[in-house]
């Protein structure tokens, strides 16, 4: 990846800010595990989500003070949550069942590899070593929106928005938006629609380090995000 | 985010000719006798009613069936001791009806809450209810295969409520609403008691206020058997 | 039926009596609505089975005194229940997930007809009307024992206890053990093998009441059953 | 009817080489540590597991595993922050994994208990976790088929627990522990408080008694976590 777009590019709590954004009040929120948990804490004022985890609690706030943990009180990534008012705890049958039964508004997600079809692949290198999966395949099924975010490019700055993922799948069409270090891009008919982009970088340019054509459909926003 | 409604009539304002609704409860215990009258009032009909029974009397489900409203009823007992308004039409031809096992009717609706399209249960196998449904075998052993059941609305009853939705039941009042509360598109809850937010115990939730849409205060809710041993209709 | 036999039968009272005595203390029990409830009243001394209803009760005790009763805490047949100490309530899915997961010991139901093969019928008499089933069909499958409690005819003298049942069939090869007003029958590979009968009817006047052949399969012991 | 347990080791005394065995918990919450222990002392060979993990340090399942007592693993998450001893052994052949997506493995073992033989999902659908398994197409959509989970025994914490094996949780220690206790042959649990008979309100028992054969009282049960940052080891 050139020298340019590093300079340029959000970082995670940019983009996880900028995810935040499009999340309603009173939406009901799935954070994947490790960056996506970034999201939870750049809620715009006014605005309260109620945050689900898949072991069993739904309305978590944020991390107790160091030394406060209850290792009873945990979410999917295993780190200690405090509760809200109005939450509840629930056997992971029935948690899942929210998860599976369309019941979550968003679940936010991160991502080796998004085919322009939705298609995603978030779970395996396919290297060999320990396969996990946890609730990914889950997760990527039932809820109304199902977002990622992600890096525009891999470390070796090879394109994670593709025609067709190379690695296993996670699940089938059923990415919804995508929001990247350098633009936000829709998947509507089996295409990447781009929606906004940084505005110092050219179409041309975003286009060249992304693996699938980008498409219009009016104009495109330009992706803002404060230094967070 | 505050889910409660400022009216009975508000909360069932929006259910139109022909949807799908839920009733939950069993016999009279758990029915949402309110909320029912309400939709009696709102007047929607060619209305399909999921319930375990056909109501009792003149009033709840057996006064929305008597108003002519309700086109179909998927029930496992249609059957009671003073069946006379749901037996009376079906007789007649005037309603249609959809016999389903008690636990096949739970399940399914749990099923369709869960984003379970399909099962396989023992129940019906070799029965005249298995008729052209696939069945399947599984370790050597029949099963029938069951379709999720899903409804636009649900009409539930419980005991405590917070303004996220979050519900607690009473006794044997639970049976069909903490499940009809998953499988519907909007579930609207009337509740004995509301309770501010926090005053629930996280432990005693039994409905997650993300299986609820609406909700509304009913304090003193009446009893269907009480409603029939006075011989009440309604409207 | 013979007059003769209407003299010497038991009482349902005595059958559920019967039946009763099978219960080990400790057995979680599902009894039918109407006649099979009676089986509560007769539990032996000492011991105590805790009884499941399918509208999500376990451990119900007698019905309240008159006036006393709490319509929210009512049994399937819709009738006011008491609770034991150590109750619990859940949801119509889990309760049948304890019925059909296998997790009741026995289930004691009535019946229209009882074929060789375990095929029960009784929920339809087949002549129009509301038709209706309730839990019968749940019940059937999963309790480890599903008995009957029955008159051995119906009354027009006809045989409950058949070949093959005419009637609507509510299970396929579900029943285990029925109790009648004249006799115990266990149903094993296809066959009714007859346990128990009332010493005072010869066995050729049982046979001659019962719709298929009653096999031997050891000594028959006597069914006695107090004045209850 | 008195299921207490007089001590762990009488709890587990019967579970036999080939046994498999349901294990409550997800990461350190929930996990019934000292039975693990008792299960690592009675001394089992060749145990097909069910977690959703696959432990933690040297303690608990991660104990289990490196004392060379499981042949196979079901679960949904294999890797953690210390895999050492589930990953050493995995890489080297020494031990099967069936890798299960989480939501399929909790309903799997939901099925189990509820007696539902197979049912369809849509998670694995498209991807190398669904092959070999029959696909079905409802409304249009596709779904993977999954079977049912069942176990010899299971392993549960609970925190309190009645003589007749009602059981209620703690917060996010509940998680597979209810499930588990319904889809096993025989139910074991270990219990933070003893509670009489009668001492637990109805409305709040998390798990009838129905599906627990055994308990036993673990007054101040250890946490994996804190077992972890003291680099314990067990045995």
């Amino acid at each position: 990846m050139s020298h340019d777009l590093t300079d340029i590019k959000l970082s995670n709590a940019q983009i996880a800010w900028r995810a935040a954004q499009d999340i309603e009040d009173g939406a009901y929120v799935n954070l994947g595990i490790g960056f996506p948990e970034m999201v939870a804490k750049f809620q715009p004022d006014g605005r309260e989500a109620i945050f689900h985890t898949e072991n069993g609690v739904l309305g978590f706030g944020e991390a107790p003070a160091a030394g406060e943990e209850d290792w009873d009180l945990i979410n999917a990534g295993k780190k200690a949550i405090t509760l809200m008012p109005g939450a509840s705890f629930f056997h992971h049958a029935d948690s899942f069942a929210m998860v599976r039964g369309g019941h979550l508004d968003v679940a936010i997600l991160g991502a080796y590899q998004v085919a322009q079809n939705g298609d995603l692949a978030n779970w395996s290198t396919g290297k060999g070593g320990v396969p996990a999966v946890g609730g990914a395949m889950d997760l990527v099924h039932g809820a109304k929106r199902v977002a990622i975010i992600t890096d525009h490019v891999t470390k070796k700055g090879e394109p994670k928005l593709l025609e067709t993922c190379t690695l296993p799948l996670t699940g089938v069409g059923c990415v919804t938006r995508v929001y990247t270090s350098l633009c936000v891009v829709d998947i509507e008919g089996g295409r990447f629609v781009l929606r906004e982009k940084l505005q110092a970088l050219s179409l041309e340019a975003l286009q060249a380090v992304t693996g699938a054509t980008l498409h219009l459909d009016g104009a495109v926003a330009p992706l803002t995000a404060p230094s967070v | 985010m505050d889910k409660r409604m400022a009216s009975l009539a508000d909360a069932v304002a929006d259910i139109p000719d022909g949807a799908s609704v839920m009733i939950g409860g069993f016999g009279g215990s758990g029915v949402p006798i309110e909320l029912i009258h309400a939709l009696i009032d709102a007047g929607p009909r060619h209305l399909s009613v999921i319930n375990n029974n056909a109501g009792n009397g003149h009033v709840g489900l057996a006064g929305l069936i008597e108003q002519g409203r309700v086109d179909k009823l998927i029930c496992s007992f249609p059957r009671s001791a003073d069946p006379r308004v749901f037996t009376e039409l079906y007789l007649a031809g005037g309603i249609e009806l959809e016999l389903v096992p008690q636990g096949t009717l739970a399940e399914r609706i749990r099923a369709g809450g869960a984003g379970i399209p399909a099962f396989y249960t023992p129940a019906t196998y070799g029965t005249e209810l298995a008729k052209g449904k696939p069945v399947g075998e599984f370790d050597g052993k029949s099963y029938v295969q069951e379709r999720w059941l899903k409804a636009d609305y649900a009409l539930i009853k419980a005991e405590a409520g917070d303004p996220l939705g979050n519900l607690t039941y009473r006794m044997a009042a639970r049976n069909f609403n903490p499940i009809m509360a998953m499988a519907a598109k909007t579930s609207i809850a009337q509740v004995s008691r509301a309770a501010a937010l926090g005053d629930l115990d996280p432990e005693v939730v039994i409905t997650p206020g993300i299986f609820i849409d609406r909700l509304v205060e009913v304090a003193d809710p009446q009893q269907e058997e009480d409603l029939n041993r006075q011989e009440a209709a309604y409207p």
